[in-house]
Order: C-alpha cells, then sequence, then structure tokens
C-alpha cells in the first residue's frame, strides 16, 4: 500500500511540472515544444498507469477465473 | 568571461610550418641587419630561397624582383639570376621558384604592414617603403580617377630594393665639398643613373654633417641637418622614427612632397643644410632657390649619366646656370659608391680628388 | 538521505543550466552592441588617421581583458609579431580562441570572420564599405538578439528549475 | 481500519486532481484511473479471502464445482465491466461506459448458458412426459 501511495503523489508532481513547463513555453511562443512537453510526460505517466492496469488483470485473472 | 584568456600564440608556429618547414630559419642564423629587414616582409616561401643563397650573393644583394606565376628574380652586384626553391641561382628562368598569387597577396599584405588602405598615397606613387628602408616598387593594374592615377589593384609585380646604410662613403668626398669660409656644405648635387647609391651617398653625407668631426684630421662643426624624404628612402622613417642613423642634428619631412617640403623646413625647422632626394620638376627649383636665397645649403640628387646629361635637362640646365650648385658629384653605375666618384665644380670642370681651397671663392 | 541529497543536486545542475542560457542570451546583445563600436572606432581609424592596422586594433587592449578586447588585442600582436602573418590568418586564430569566451553564435562569427578576409587588403573606400557592412549586419543581428533575450531569458530560467524537478520527480 | 486510509487516500487524490485539472485534464484522468487501480488492487485481496471460502464451502457440499467456477467467472466479469465502465465515465465518456456495460452483460449470458441448459434440462426430467 505505501509504495504505491507515494506512485499517486509521483504522477501528481509530474503532472504540475509539466503543467508549468507547458505554460512557460506557451508564452514565450513555442506550442510546439510544448506539445511535445505534454506528450512525452503523458508517455510517461501512462506508463506508470498501464503497469499498475496490468497487475490489476493479472489479479483478477487469477483470483475469479483460475488461470 | 573566461578567467582563462591565453597570452601566448604557440599555434601561430603552426600556420608557418606545413609544407614550407624551413622558410624562416634565417632568423636563427642571425642573418645580417640589411637583409634581416628585408626578408621579415617576405613571405616564408620567398624568403626561404633568399636565406637560402650564397653568403657573396647575400652582400651584394641589390633587387628581389618577385612578378606572379614568373621566375622570382635577383640582382646583385650589377648582375641577376633566377632563384629556385632551394635557394639555387641559375641563369635560366625554368628551374626557378614561380610566385603564387597567394605568395604575392601574401606579400603586400606584409609589406602595407596589413593596411594597404593606409597605402593609397604610396600605391598611387607606385611604391611602398617598409621598414628597414628598402622600398619596393609595385606594378599592377592601375585605376584611374579623371584622368590621375587613383590607386592600384590587382598588384602582381613587386620589386624589392635592399637598401643599404654604407657608413664613411662621404668622408672620402666631403672635404672636396667643404667651404671652408662659411665653415659649411657647397650646394652640391649628386649625379648618377639608378642603382649606382646616390641616396646611399646622400644619406651618408647627412649624417656625417650632423655629426661634426672634433678632433682628427679635417675638424668641422655639427650642422643642422634637414631631410625631406619624399619617398621615405632617405631615412626610411617608421613612425615617425628614422630606421637609418642619420645623425643627431637631423630632423626628416616624411613623406613630404619635395618642393613643399623645403618651403616648410625653411620656414620651421631653421636648418643649416637641406638633403633632398631626385629634384627635377619646376617646383623643386623654386624651393631651391627660395633654400638659396634663406642662406641654406642643399644637397640634393638627380637622375643622369653624367654632367652633360644632366645639364641638358631643363629645370637643372636652368639650376646650374642660375649657379646654383657649386659642387656635381657624379657616380659611376658599375663600381657602386665603393669607386667611380668624379667631383665637379659648378661649371662642369673636375676638381681633384683633394680638399680644393681653390674653388672657394665660387660659392654663391 | 543520499536520495535527497542527489534530488537537490540535480535541481541545482537544472537550475545552472536555465542559469546559464538566460546569461548567453543577456550577453549577447550587448557584446553584439560592443563589437559593432569596435567596428566603428576602427572605420574612424582607417577614415581619418589612416591608422595602420595593428596600431589600430592594438588600441582596443583594455586592462580590464574581456574577451573582446582581448581578441582584437591578439589580431594587433599577431600582426606586430611579424613572421609573414597575414591579418586573414592572425583574425582567424585571434576569432578561433577567444571567440568560444563569449555569447556570441556562429553566425555572428561567420559575419566577423568575413571581414578578416578583406581587411587590409584594399584601398580606404573598399575597406570602410565592407566594415560598415559588417557593422550594419551585426547592428540588425543585435536588434535580433535583443528580442530573443526579451523573449526567452525568462523561459530558460524557470524551464531549467522546472526541468531539474521534473527529472527529480520522475526518478524519485 | 483500511477504510480509513482508504477515504484519505481519495481524499488527498480529490485535492491534487483539481489542482491539476484546469491545466491538464490528461493528467487529471490519468491520476483518477491509477488511483481506481490501486483501489480496486487493494480491494481484490480481500475478495480473494471470501472467493477462497466460497471454494471451501462448494467442496464440502458436493456442489458441481463447473457451477461454481462458473458462477465466479460471472462475477469477475461483472467487477472487470463495472470498474472499464465507471473509469470510461469520469473520463466524461458515457456512449462508450455504456458500451462496455453492455459488453459485460453479454458476456454474462453467455457464461450463464451452460447453468440455464442445465437448470431447463432437469426441470424437463421433472416434468411428466
Amino acid at each position: 500500500m505505501n509504495v504505491d501511495v507515494n506512485a499517486i503523489f509521483q504522477i501528481a508532481g509530474i503532472g504540475i511540472i509539466i503543467a508549468m513547463i507547458h505554460t512557460v513555453l506557451k508564452q514565450m511562443g513555442k506550442e510546439d515544444m510544448a506539445h511535445w512537453v505534454t506528450l512525452i510526460g503523458f508517455v510517461v505517466v501512462l506508463f506508470m498507469v498501464i503497469r499498475l492496469l496490468d497487475q490489476l488483470f493479472q489479479q483478477i485473472k487469477s483470483i475469479f477465473l483460475f488461470q | 568571461m573566461s578567467a582563462v584568456i591565453k597570452r601566448d600564440w604557440p599555434h601561430i608556429d603552426e600556420v608557418n610550418a606545413g609544407d614550407k618547414p624551413s622558410g624562416r630559419e634565417w632568423e636563427e642564423q642571425g642573418e645580417t641587419p640589411v637583409l634581416e629587414t628585408a626578408l621579415r616582409v617576405l613571405p616564408a616561401t620567398l624568403a626561404g630561397p633568399v636565406a637560402r643563397l650564397p653568403q657573396a650573393v647575400r652582400e651584394t644583394l641589390e633587387e628581389i624582383r618577385i612578378r606572379q606565376d614568373r621566375p622570382l628574380e635577383v640582382v646583385y652586384g650589377g648582375r641577376y639570376g633566377f632563384l629556385a626553391a632551394d635557394g639555387k641561382l641559375s641563369v635560366s628562368p625554368f628551374s626557378a621558384y614561380r610566385p603564387t598569387r597567394g605568395d604575392c597577396r601574401q606579400l603586400i599584405d606584409l609589406i602595407s604592414n596589413h593596411s594597404l588602405y593606409a597605402m593609397e598615397e604610396q600605391l598611387r606613387r607606385g611604391f611602398i617603403t617598409v621598414a628597414g628602408g628598402h622600398r619596393v616598387g609595385i606594378a599592377g593594374r592601375v585605376v584611374l580617377e579623371r584622368g590621375t592615377v587613383r590607386h592600384m589593384r590587382d598588384i602582381a609585380g613587386f620589386n624589392m630594393r635592399i637598401a643599404r646604410e654604407v657608413r664613411g662613403v662621404a668622408d672620402r668626398i666631403l672635404p672636396l665639398i667643404w667651404d671652408e669660409d662659411l665653415s659649411s656644405v657647397r650646394h652640391t648635387l649628386v649625379v648618377s643613373p639608378p642603382g649606382a647609391g646616390k641616396t646611399t651617398l646622400v644619406r651618408d653625407m647627412a649624417r656625417a654633417l650632423s655629426y661634426g668631426r672634433d678632433e682628427g684630421p679635417f675638424q668641422r662643426p655639427a650642422l643642422k641637418v634637414g631631410i625631406v624624404d619624399e619617398r621615405s628612402e632617405l631615412a626610411a622613417c617608421v613612425e615617425g622614427v628614422p630606421s637609418f642613423d642619420v645623425g643627431p642634428r637631423t630632423d626628416v619631412y616624411d613623406g613630404v612632397p619635395k618642393a613643399e617640403g623645403m618651403m616648410m623646413m625653411i620656414r620651421a625647422m631653421s636648418p643649416d643644410v637641406i638633403v633632398v632626394d631626385e629634384i627635377g620638376r619646376e617646383e623643386d627649383a623654386a624651393s631651391i632657390h627660395e633654400a638659396v636665397l634663406s642662406g641654406i645649403r642643399v644637397v640634393a640628387t638627380a637622375h643622369g649619366r653624367d654632367w652633360r646629361d644632366v645639364a641638358g635637362k631643363p629645370v637643372l640646365k636652368e639650376l646650374i646656370a642660375a649657379g646654383a650648385f657649386s659642387r656635381i658629384v657624379v657616380l659611376e653605375r658599375s663600381r657602386r659608391v665603393s669607386g667611380g666618384i668624379t667631383v665637379l665644380d659648378g661649371s662642369g670642370r673636375p676638381l681633384v680628388g683633394r680638399p680644393a681651397p681653390a674653388a672657394a671663392g665660387r660659392s654663391p | 538521505m543520499i536520495k535527497l541529497l542527489g534530488a537537490m543536486m540535480i535541481m541545482a545542475a537544472g537550475a545552472m543550466l536555465g542559469f546559464g542560457q538566460a546569461r548567453r542570451l543577456r550577453e549577447r546583445p550587448a557584446e553584439l552592441r560592443r563589437l559593432v563600436m569596435m567596428l566603428q572606432q576602427l572605420e574612424t581609424e582607417i577614415e581619418y588617421g589612416c591608422t595602420p592596422l595593428p596600431e589600430a586594433l592594438g588600441k582596443f587592449a583594455r586592462p580590464d581583458r574581456q574577451a573582446l578586447s582581448e581578441m582584437m588585442a591578439g589580431i594587433a600582436s599577431l600582426l606586430r609579431r611579424g613572421g609573414g602573418v597575414t591579418v586573414e590568418e592572425a583574425w582567424r586564430l585571434s576569432v578561433d580562441e577567444y571567440w568560444p569566451c563569449t555569447s556570441m553564435n556562429r553566425e555572428d562569427r561567420e559575419i566577423f570572420v568575413q571581414l578578416g578576409t578583406v581587411l587590409g587588403t584594399s584601398d580606404r573606400e573598399d575597406q570602410l564599405k565592407h566594415l560598415r557592412l559588417t557593422a550594419a549586419l551585426l547592428k540588425e543581428r543585435e536588434a535580433e538578439a535583443a528580442e530573443e533575450r526579451r523573449k526567452y531569458e525568462k523561459m530558460w530560467k524557470s524551464l531549467g528549475l522546472l526541468g531539474g524537478a521534473l527529472i527529480v520527480v520522475i526518478l524519485y | 481500519m483500511e477504510i480509513v486510509q482508504i477515504v484519505a487516500i481519495g481524499f488527498i487524490v480529490t485535492v491534487l486532481i483539481l489542482v491539476i485539472r484546469e491545466r491538464q485534464p490528461l493528467f487529471a484522468f490519468l491520476l483518477t484511473a491509477f488511483t481506481g487501480i490501486l483501489i480496486f488492487i487493494f480491494l481484490l485481496g480481500r475478495i480473494g479471502e471470501v472467493v477462497e471460502t466460497l471454494e471451501l464451502l462448494a467442496e464440502e457440499s458436493n456442489v458441481n464445482s463447473v457451477f461454481l467456477k462458473t458462477l465466479l467467472k460471472i462475477i469477475g466479469i461483472a467487477y472487470i465491466a463495472e470498474f472499464g465502465a465507471q473509469t470510461v465515465r469520469d473520463a466524461g465518456q458515457e456512449a462508450v461506459a455504456a458500451k462496455i456495460e453492455l459488453a459485460g452483460k453479454i458476456l454474462i449470458m453467455v457464461m450463464a448458458v451452460p447453468i440455464i441448459a442445465a437448470i431447463i434440462e432437469t426441470i424437463m426430467k421433472l416434468l411428466p412426459a
């Protein structure tokens, strides 16, 4: 339980920092850069979410579907 | 800013190295000062062969002629030869080193002190005097503006005349042109074809007059000498200071037109003697008259083979006829300053080679 | 504890990177302005003084040892040393030596080096033309640099810090 | 007192999502999904115990294990479908959520077919011909 709670804060932190970088870049007129940064941040977080989702499905399978 | 900024330039040697490894060996050899100043303004590809010439040739070197894409030529002791890259001298032009366009560009950069723009006046006259007093004549495409020469471009031919300071030549003829009564020198015209040593002679005369002599035979007071040096050849001033020893009481106007320079000298510097090179124009004559009237002695030079030749030239003829010059010194071409000196009086009669008090009365 | 230390170091590195970039942006217009002023001074020397190049360049030597003055003085000292060095070579050597110490970029450098290939090799009018052209080009770049500075100086400052923070968060 | 933990996590996440949502809705969604998965995984551990008990009971009462397995599968499908649908609904995609729920219902029905068949068969046997 404990480790995973850290992950929540990690994701939130990444989200906030990416949002700030996005804002700064956008203000300075570098929209394309801003979008790239957001995309990369998104991919990183998505990766974390998907790993967790995988874990979830494995558990469900093992409990309910006897595999 | 970076805190570490290097002061040394070790890599500059790499620039000179490369495919011309031994181009500057003369610097280590301790070349004679005359040639060293000349070699300093030559690119390494040209300085190398010249420095490798035999000692005898180096000592009598008169001219180095550089023409783009054509054989490198040197004139020495009245003879000429073509120079190969290894310093070998030959009369045949085929094995000689041919200066490239790059060499010429580098040469013009060096002789103009990296500042061709400051040399416009010199370019217009066709020559540049470099440190050491060597005169580099240049040939190229002349650009005209309203019929007069504006400047020169595409410079592809150079003639470097090695200037030599020969001390003591003047002592031999000074007694012949000395005016005992006024304790000064007489108005003197030195005549010779180009390259026979006129300039060397008058330079030494200026030096000798400026120093005077207070011991030994033929004692004389030191005189105030003014040199009007239109071509920067007599004193070879670099940044206003003569690079030749022209004496302690000598003032130099550098680069000024002769006629104007003489007038300025008379007005401003109150010299005893004015030394001027290569007169021949009408303004020169007017200024010389002015100087003579002001009681200032004039030592001048002019191109010419001999007395008759000079007496036939309009301006000089008029000056001589007016009695402006009471001594004519004629130098012969082949013998350089070492000999072949004839001294004539104002009417063309030769004096015998000793002090001639008999001619004193003719002094104007 | 060590983790925290590492995190702080990464943050500091990111911040320094950002501030360094911001400083370059800040210094570039000033340096370009100084360069233009030097060229104008050189122009005066050439136009009215006919001063030979080594001397004219030597006048830029200052005790403050700023890279630009040092660069000019370096060219002058190379030329004075003689040894068959042309203006072009001296110019290039000195620029190679000192340009990395400045905040100006490669294109500025190209413009400046180009001047070295013509300086001292033609008559006065031509020289002045080249000097003025170079000065005009550099001025243009100066305006550009000022604009860039206005736009990006702040951005780089915050970006450096945020980048450091991002790395820390991702790796934590 | 796991419920306290879960509620606490829920509170914190809600605050974080509120902070991020206006600037980066994408990250807000990911955070929601992540938290959902986290809580689900946490609950699964508990459900596992229940399932184990059920299995034990079924074994003791000699019920056909096929029925129990099917039953558990149906429950599993129901959980997964519910979770998926809710997550998608959180992202505002009502239509997709409805489709997931539909798919869950149909699959449950498919799973249930053998049992229904068995029941009908038993009834047919009981009825006189």
